[in-house]
């Protein structure tokens, strides 16, 4: 495992946005995502959890070369993405996105927009194309006859489908998932999980995912990382993390994910209200105003993200 | 008397294709006191029929009902004026959406006291002082400062605690709660879900709260409904419908989601195949059946509403025959 | 109106500066005629010479003129009217630093002299035939003593002179306020003035000038378009009133840079003086006694000589033959340069266009045409001349053709017999000069001279108003009926 | 707020002197000036002896430098054609254009708004139809043929009001109605199209949802939000009376700031074309400055952002 | 009995109204539904359309030379009135020429004048707006501010100033037009574009490694066209009128080019004694300039979006 070089290796990856500047200008600097590292070995599936505007978006743009990174680098293949082109880029690393409504542009037929990357990289001729995406369409579940339809006609189930088809019709080995069932309800998120587990299985892919969802994330994933104000606070296996998690912002949200077990009431995670504003985070440890188990050191020294027991998982807490 | 009483309740909006039937004839009832759980598919009616009660309907929407009563009142030959009498006083709604439910160009407190002052027509310190206090119950510190505060200077989760405490403004007999969690991530909607549930312990509100997340539902229903297509295809005290459900469409509903301790990591979930179908024109039988394992020839005739154990109904020509065996999972359709 | 005493007169433009030496515009000669006098009258019906702040005058060489001015006459702040103001007045406009606007109105003198507090002598800078002509034109007398203690800035905003009326206010861009001046010498041949206020209105838009009489805001405006003007004449409260005027349409053709231009040839410049309608346009479309003119001057000035001028008549055959006779009968194409008077020129284009020659509008403001004109971009322009009132040729012929800035021919044999018919006192010599100078400019098609203007007066029928063709309206004269 | 404030006031600046350059070059780059000064009868020293005059033999920046400097303490110059300082000549006109543009504008408000409201609550009726009709006729219809039809109708005809010049509040009521009935199809349809969204917004489904009166519900909660964009467009509208009311002065002989522009083009009166496109300009730039100031006060988003 | 296979089941017991996403009607029997089915957009269509044929068949129309003068025969006033006569139908004008013919060919310089000047400011607004919207930051300052100097120039002004100074002419005309008009379609464009943007489908065009012209051209342009059309049959109204505007100050198109707005500013002359002659150009005007609306007014309506599905 460490001959191969992973699939995906982010080192010390950062970034940060500037608000409010202007012509003449200067902003204020938000750190959304800060010295982040972590490998995702070929075929596995790394899943990404974390409040909302914890920079797990902003990760995936870095990932896909949407953003160019503040510092650090992406490595894909052992190669780093940095100065690679966006075409390179993308036989590689392909995204499916959170929004299956607005993932699609409105105005192209479905066959259009599936086999767009084709074009794109100028694969085959037009003839070529349309069997490449006749059998694409076929692989993620669509009938043929959606070829000619606009995404308008579709289904979300659909129209997610055809977002996976266009991720997968240049076979690329790395595939991101922002959040892409959210926007779904339960019946069709198991049909799109369903096909993401079938194609990790038929072409070995690896997959990034993101998502609040903790029993879809428990259900997909190989290991897990967990976001917290832009900085990984937990990362370890499925087991490590959803069996024993050691970080105390894992516990909390691991408590507050409602399991249908008619009866249990709500749990309390007593973690007050306040949600920290990510352009002037606290000190020391970003958590420590919200922690159950704060203490002095807490507020003045930022624990580093280290694999302790030596098992393989990390954990950025002092009292881990 | 049940505080709302709901019989063969319709909401049809003309589209461009002819009529949607966004809801065809459901029936229910809440008590005082009680929490209600609509559930349902995404787009199955859940937020027309609870517009309906408030009678904030889109305003090409048509709406009929055979009863439709709010504490003996019936709602719907009430006037306009005579309705806004009710809304905010005795009846009040959380939105699904708390980013775009606040108006942007006015303060909290002053979007918090206007309800009351024009309802109980106490002065603004008053309404002040209670929004004060009810800020503080849903857990806002520095309650006071926030109410010159704009919405926009609040997080997500504040937001939807202001709507809350809004919603209690009056202290109405029910509130109906569209999907206020949805846009939070867990850790938020666990803080809400209890707010509300200790709030309504406290005093005596009934609930209707509409959800599509099935865990939640467990946690805090009393009862839950099961729209499909526009229907109530279920009804049961919450245990009774986890334990045994009746419908179909509910057992696939249940199975559909991962459970973790049950559901091995990585396994193949269930799916129900197929689409919902349109609500455009009439659906005649069961508006489950081409997406049902265990359709037959009979499902083309309406299925009847059938009376399961205690207060438990399923709308299935076959609810009160043994559940069969799951179906195979289906492979990529 | 008649009730309150007052003569509203609106016109489109006003002048820059109501000092008269100051502008060089129409409103400003009428305004120039009301506030000041001048030296000498020329009685409009008789055209003679008259009297007015001078009681005689003689010539004591070709270039020296001695007067004797009248007494007794007063300004309208009191000061005595003497030798001074005149030796002043003559002096100070000849200076380069006056900023006088029209200097061939003064640059003939070279200056006064005062003889004694009644008599005075100009000294002219050679012999100046049309002398008397521009002293009781455009040259008004100022008060020394209160000018030099204003100065002109101050003078333009109060201004005093010894006419009929004295300005009372004066408002740019919206006009000037006037009183009859009670004083006003009782021997003026002008007379006393009858009506008690004069206002003058600048209404640029033509439609509002219209709207305005007809609602009564106004009592007086003229320029008033012939279909207007004859529609109006129906109207029971409006008297309408036409007559010809100096002004002079002519096309102006310049080939002078350009080798290769059609208009260098002879045949396709009489070629376009035969495409013209003249007649038609003079009846259709100028009217109100507007008729067809051959030669660059106005009839009734003088030294206007077309016995031998070249009628080209309206003949549009003629006018192809000749085309093709030069090469061109396929036509061509050229601009038309014009400044007013749209609908003239689209005549003329309509009128060029039927015999092969497609003509493209340039319309544009007139300083702008003359900028044009001066850099040698123009080949055929459609202007006016008004001759400043001046009932002699050197203010017109010689100012195109006397080698000026735009004589666009410098045909030196016409400048020739231009300068000696300019400088020349023997009238009869004059004249000889400006005839074979209008002969040949017509046999050679340099201008295409086309029509007199006329103008419509209208006014509220409770006024007595006589117009008169130096197209300048004689308000202390008028009164109400 | 405040750095907000001074954000846009040094974008007011920037975009004024831009303005300054483009004005002046627009006037000096197109013509040779001192002819078009010197006059028809000028020879060809007089046009020499004015170019140096008017100091228009320097280079072109120093003559701009010169403009602007003087234009910052309110110096334009003198007019070539009056004899006046250029300042005084605008100072007497701007009274009659601000007053013809503010009552213009107080008129367009006064109508698009409530009309705008009107529209978008009854919907698909015929009132909804009415207003579109007028809008699209204001839309249509050449303002100097409106003008001149409101003359004849009202000041020829009958004899209400007068046909022109500005000595009272009636002489400023059909040159307002006929420059306002411009600006009120824009503002009318974007109230519309602006209380049809935020009708539909979630935050009036809370208002009512609160048992609000349908008054305050529409005057409190929704036109607030609906106006913003309106109060933007008010502020362009505005700016475009006062740089295009030229046509409208014109017809109604009301000596304004536009007439005098246009005069001036006739007579290239360059200092005063220059002062004016520039005051004009600042104008505007002035009243976005304000509108943008109103808006941020109507929608405290702004503010803090 | 209850082991019937799933796709038997649906096969045979689906009714009709339950059977998949249901086929939508031919793309173009449903554009030509909509089309004709609002009311505006079908009159704003035929109105628009019939010019344009007038414009492309006007030699073919107009019953006499729209240049030919006869001034002998000048204000001949139109059929209805007294003096009217067939032989020109709307009478003849102050040179003596046909209104009616002049009126037919003055289609094409109106509806040229609309259109181009449409199309350039159309395409340096739109160019301008799209790329300050879709790169914001810097450019979409820098933009902003070249916006906002436009709008503070007062354009009746400066194309006044301009034209006075080159002699107007329908090139000068259009090219002044379109040079000025462009604010609009920038201010509108920009807006849009910032909202389209970020829809995720231009993310996945960059991820798909598309060029910038093929995200800006292919996947924005058309999601924003809905908004430029209307914009575009605005300013095309506005250009007409704007071209009357300053025919009416006499820097427009020059004569004899029969353009509608010079007709009308002739016609200023005799608005009070031969209304007609402005009341002709100015009828077909507003009911052009009504009709370019009704179709903007429309074709929003008919882009706009009816819900998700
Ligand atoms: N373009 C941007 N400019 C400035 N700040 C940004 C930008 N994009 C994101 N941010 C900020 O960066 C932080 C991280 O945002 P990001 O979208 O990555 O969060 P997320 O974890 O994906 O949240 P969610 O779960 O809600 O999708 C947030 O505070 C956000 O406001
Ligand atoms: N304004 C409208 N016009 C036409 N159809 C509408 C309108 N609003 C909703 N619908 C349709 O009515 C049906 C019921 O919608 P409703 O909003 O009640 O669904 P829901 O159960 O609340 O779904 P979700 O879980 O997505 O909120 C849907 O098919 C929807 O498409
Ligand atoms: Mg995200
Ligand atoms: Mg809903």
């Amino acid at each position: 495992m460490s001959r191969t070089p992973p699939a995906l290796e982010l080192c010390g990856l950062s970034k940060s946005y500037t608000l409010g500047g202007g012509l003449f200008k200067r902003g204020r600097s938000l750190g959304a995502v800060s010295d982040v590292s972590l490998r995702i070995p070929r075929g596995q599936v790394m899943g990404l959890v974390g409040e909302s505007g914890c920079g797990k978006s902003t990760l995936a743009k870095m990932l896909l070369g949407l953003t160019t990174p503040s510092e650090g680098d992406v490595l894909v293949d052992g190669k780093p993405l940095r100065g690679a082109n966006q075409k390179a880029l993308a036989r590689h690393v392909q995204p499916i996105f959170q929004d299956p409504y607005s993932s699609l542009n409105p105005r192209k037929r479905i066959s259009q927009i599936v086999g767009l990357p084709l074009q794109v990289h100028g694969i085959g001729t037009a003839r070529e194309r349309a069997a490449r995406v006749a059998e694409t369409l076929d692989v993620v579940g669509l009938p043929r006859r959606a070829a000619d339809q606009f995404p308008g006609q579709l289904s979300g189930g659909q129209r997610q489908r055809v977002a996976i088809a266009r991720a997968l019709i240049m076979r690329p080995d790395i595939v991101i998932c922002d959040e892409p069932t959210s926007a779904l309800d339960v019946s069709v998120q198991a049909q799109i999980l369903n096909l993401l587990l079938d194609l990790k299985q038929a072409f070995g892919l690896t997959y990034l995912f993101i998502s609040h969802d903790l029993a879809v994330v428990e259900h997909l994933v190989d290991r897990v990382a967990v976001m917290y104000l832009g900085r990984i606070v937990e990362e370890g296996t499925r087991a490590q993390i959803f069996g024993a998690p050691r970080h105390p912002y894992t516990q909390a949200l691991l408590a507050s994910a409602l399991t249908p077990e008619p009866g249990l009431g709500v749990p309390d995670i007593g973690m007050g209200d306040a949600m920290p504003d990510p352009s002037a985070p606290p000190s020391g440890c970003a958590f420590h105003p919200r922690c159950p188990r704060a203490e002095a050191v807490c507020r003045q020294q930022r624990p580093r993200l280290e694999d302790i027991r030596g098992d393989n998982a990390r954990v950025a807490c002092h009292f881990a | 008397m049940p505080l709302l009483d709901v019989k063969n309740l319709r909401v049809d909006l003309p589209v461009e294709a002819g009529t949607l039937h966004a809801v065809r004839g459901i029936d229910f009832h809440v008590d005082r006191g009680e929490m209600l759980c609509l559930v349902g598919e995404s787009g199955c009616g859940k937020s027309m029929t609870s517009l309906a009660l408030m009678g904030l309907l889109p305003r090409k929407a048509r709406l009929t009902a055979d009863r439709l009563e709010f504490d003996g009142i019936d709602l719907t030959t009430l006037s306009e004026r005579r309705r806004s009498d009710l809304r905010g006083a005795r009846m009040s709604m959380i939105f699904q959406e708390p980013m775009t439910a606040l108006n942007p160009a006015y303060t909290l407190g002053n979007q918090l006291c206007e309800g009351v002052i024009r309802h109980r027509g106490v002065s603004r310190r008053e309404a002040s002082e209670r929004a004060i206090y009810l800020l503080e119950r849903v857990g806002i510190s520095a309650a006071k400062d926030r109410l010159n505060q704009y919405p926009h200077q609040l997080s997500g989760g504040l937001r939807q605690r202001v709507m809350i405490a809004m919603a209690l403004m009056c202290e109405p007999d029910l509130i109906i709660a569209d999907e206020p969690t949805t846009a939070l991530d867990v850790t938020i909607q666990a803080q809400i879900l209890r707010l509300l549930r200790e709030l309504q312990q406290e005093f005596g509100t009934a609930v209707i709260f509409i959800t599509h997340d099935l865990g939640v539902v467990a946690r805090i229903a009393d009862r839950v409904s099961v729209m499909y297509a526009g229907e109530v295809i279920e009804s049961a005290p919450t245990p009774a419908l986890y334990a045994n459900p009746g419908h179909p469409y509910t057992r696939g509903l249940l199975s559909c989601i991962p459970a973790p301790g049950k559901t091995p990591p990585g396994s193949r979930l269930q799916a129900i195949p197929g689409v919902v179908p349109s609500l455009v024109g009439n659906v005649e039988g069961c508006a489950f059946r081409n997406r049902c394992p265990q359709a037959q020839p009979t499902c083309e005739r309406t299925p009847p509403l059938k009376s399961l154990l205690d207060d438990h109904q399923a709308r299935c020509h076959f609810a009160d025959q043994s559940v069969p065996a799951p179906r195979q999972p289906e492979t990529m359709s | 109106n008649k009730a309150d005493d007052t003569l509203v007169y609106a016109s489109d433009s006003e002048p820059e500066n109501i000092s008269p030496y100051h502008n060089n515009l129409r409103e400003g000669v009428i305004i120039s005629h009301l506030a000041w006098d001048t030296l000498i009258y020329r009685n409009p019906e008789t055209n003679a010479y008259e009297p007015m702040l001078a009681t005689e005058w003689h010539w004591v060489d070709d270039t020296t003129l001695e007067m004797t001015l009248r007494q007794g006459v007063t300004f309208q702040n009191g000061e005595p009217f003497n030798a001074d103001d005149v030796v002043f007045t003559f002096n100070y406009v000849v200076l380069p630093d006056s900023k006088v606007v029209t200097r061939q109105n003064t640059d003939w003198i070279k200056s006064v002299e005062k003889i004694d507090d009644t008599h005075v002598r100009f000294h002219l800078n050679g012999p100046f035939p049309a002398a008397l002509e521009y002293l009781s034109g455009p040259l008004p007398v100022f008060p020394d003593q209160y000018f030099q203690k204003v100065g002109l800035e101050g003078f333009s905003k109060q201004p005093i002179g010894t006419g009929p009326y004295r300005i009372t206010e004066v408002t740019p861009g919206e006009g000037v306020k006037m009183t009859r001046n009670d004083d006003y010498f009782a021997d003026s041949p002008i007379g006393k003035p009858h009506i008690g206020k004069l206002e003058f209105k600048v209404i640029p838009d033509q439609d509002s000038r219209v709207a305005q009489l007809m609602t009564g805001q106004v009592d007086w405006i003229w320029r008033v378009p012939a279909d207007q003007a004859e529609q109006m004449q129906g109207m029971p409260n409006l008297t309408v009133d036409s007559g010809e005027t100096m002004r002079v349409g002519y096309i102006s053709f310049d080939a002078a840079k350009r080798e290769n231009s059609p208009l260098s040839h002879l045949e396709v410049r009489q070629a376009i003086n035969h495409a013209i309608n003249r007649q038609g346009m003079a009846d259709n479309l100028v009217r109100g006694g507007s008729r067809p003119l051959y030669a660059p001057c106005f009839p009734a000035q003088f030294g206007c000589e077309t016995q031998d001028v070249v009628e080209y008549d309206y003949d549009p055959d003629k006018a192809r033959q000749l085309l093709a006779d030069a090469g061109y009968g396929d036509g061509f194409e050229l601009n038309l340069y014009a400044y007013r008077e749209r609908d003239y020129a689209e005549a003329m284009i309509g009128d060029l266009r039927n015999v092969g020659i497609r003509v493209n509008l340039r319309f544009m403001t007139s300083p702008a045409l003359l900028e044009q004109q001066r850099g040698g971009n123009t080949d055929m322009s459609f202007k006016t001349w008004g001759s400043y009132s001046v009932n002699d040729v050197s203010a017109f012929t010689s100012v195109y053709f006397g080698g000026g800035a735009d004589d666009h021919w410098q045909d030196e044999q016409v400048q020739q017999w231009l300068h000696t018919g300019d400088t020349s006192v023997d009238p009869d010599v004059r004249k000889e000069n400006y005839r074979k100078a209008l002969q040949r400019i017509s046999e050679q098609a340099y201008w295409a001279p086309l029509f007199s203007y006329s103008t419509y007066y209208a006014y509220t029928s409770d006024l007595n108003f006589t117009p008169y063709p130096d197209e300048l309206p004689r308000f202390a004269e008028a009164s109400w009926k | 707020m405040g750095t907000f404030i001074i954000r846009r006031i040094l974008v007011a600046i920037s975009v004024a002197l831009t303005i300054s350059i483009v004005s002046f070059m627009l006037l000096h780059l197109s013509g040779d000036l001192a002819t078009s000064i010197a006059g028809p009868e000028a020879t060809a020293e007089q046009v020499e002896q004015i170019r140096i005059d008017y100091g228009l033999d320097r280079p072109i920046v120093n003559q701009y430098l010169d403009w602007l400097g003087g234009a910052l303490t309110f110096d334009f110059g003198r007019s070539y054609y009056y004899q006046s300082t250029v300042v005084d000549l605008i100072v007497d006109r701007m009274p009659i254009t601000l007053t013809l543009g503010g009552l213009a504008l107080a008129l367009a408000v006064s109508i698009a708004i409530p009309l705008g409201v009107l529209a978008a609550l009854k919907r698909d009726t015929w009132v909804d139809r009415l207003a579109l009709l007028f809008a699209v006729v204001g839309q249509a219809m050449p303002s100097f043929w409106f003008g001149l039809t409101l003359i004849v109708i009202f000041a020829v005809t009958l004899q209400w009001l007068p046909a022109a010049g500005s000595d009272g509040w009636q002489h400023f009521v059909l040159p307002a109605i006929a420059l306002g009935y411009y600006a009120t199809p824009a503002m009318m349809r974007l109230t519309r199209t602006g209380m049809l969204e935020v009708l539909e917004a979630d935050y009036i489904r809370t208002a009512r949802a609160k048992g609000l009166r349908t008054g305050s519900v529409i005057f409190k909660h929704a036109l607030r939000n609906a106006i913003i964009p309106v109060v933007a467009l008010a502020a362009v509208e505005l700016g475009f009376m006062l740089g295009g009311s030229v046509v409208i002065e014109s017809v109604f002989s009301l000596n304004g700031l536009g007439q005098l522009a246009w005069d001036a083009i006739s007579r290239n009166d360059y200092p005063v074309v220059q002062a004016v496109v520039l005051i004009i300009a600042l104008f505007y730039i002035v009243l976005t400055l304000l509108a943008d100031v109103a808006n941020a006060a109507l929608d405290p988003r702004i503010r803090t952002r | 009995m209850s082991n019937v296979s799933p796709a038997e089941s649906s096969a045979s017991t689906a009714g009709a109204s339950l059977g998949e996403i249901p086929l939508p009607a031919p793309a173009w029997s449903r554009v030509t539904r909509r089309l004709f089915g609002h009311r505006g957009l079908a009159i704003g269509l035929i109105v628009v359309g019939l010019a344009v044929l007038i414009a492309l068949f006007a030699p073919l129309l107009a019953p006499h030379d729209p240049y030919h003068q006869d001034i002998a025969n000048r204000m001949v006033p139109p059929v209805w009135h007294d003096k009217g006569s067939w032989i020109h139908v709307l009478g003849t004008d102050k040179l003596g020429r046909d209104t009616l013919s002049r009126l037919l060919f003055g289609t094409r310089i109106s509806l040229t004048i609309g259109l181009v000047v449409a199309l350039i400011s159309g395409i340096i607004g739109t160019t301008l707006g799209v790329l300050a919207g879709y790169f914001g930051g810097r450019v979409d300052a820098v933009i902003s501010y070249i916006i906002t100097t436009r709008l503070a120039m007062p354009v009746v002004l400066v194309a006044l100033a301009l034209s006075s100074l080159t002699g107007g002419s329908l090139t000068t005309v259009i090219v002044l037009l379109g040079l000025l008009l462009w604010d609009r379609f920038a201010v509108v464009s920009r807006s849009v574009t910032q909202q389209v943007r970020d829809a995720e489908y231009v993310y996945a065009a960059r991820t798909l490694g598309c060029s910038l012209p093929y995200i800006l051209l292919r996947e924005v342009l058309p999601n924003i066209a809905g908004s430029l059309i209307v914009v575009m049959t605005l300013e095309m109204a506005h250009a007409i009128l704007l071209e009357a505007t300053l025919s009416f100050l006499g820097m427009g198109v020059q004569p004899p080019l029969p353009s509608w707005g010079l007709m009308v500013a002739e016609g200023k002359a005799y608005m009070f004694f031969q209304p007609w002659v402005i009341a002709i150009p100015g009828i077909a005007l507003f009911v052009l300039v009504l009709a370019i609306n009704l179709l903007g007014d429309g074709l929003r309506d008919l882009n706009a979006p009816g819900g998700r599905n």
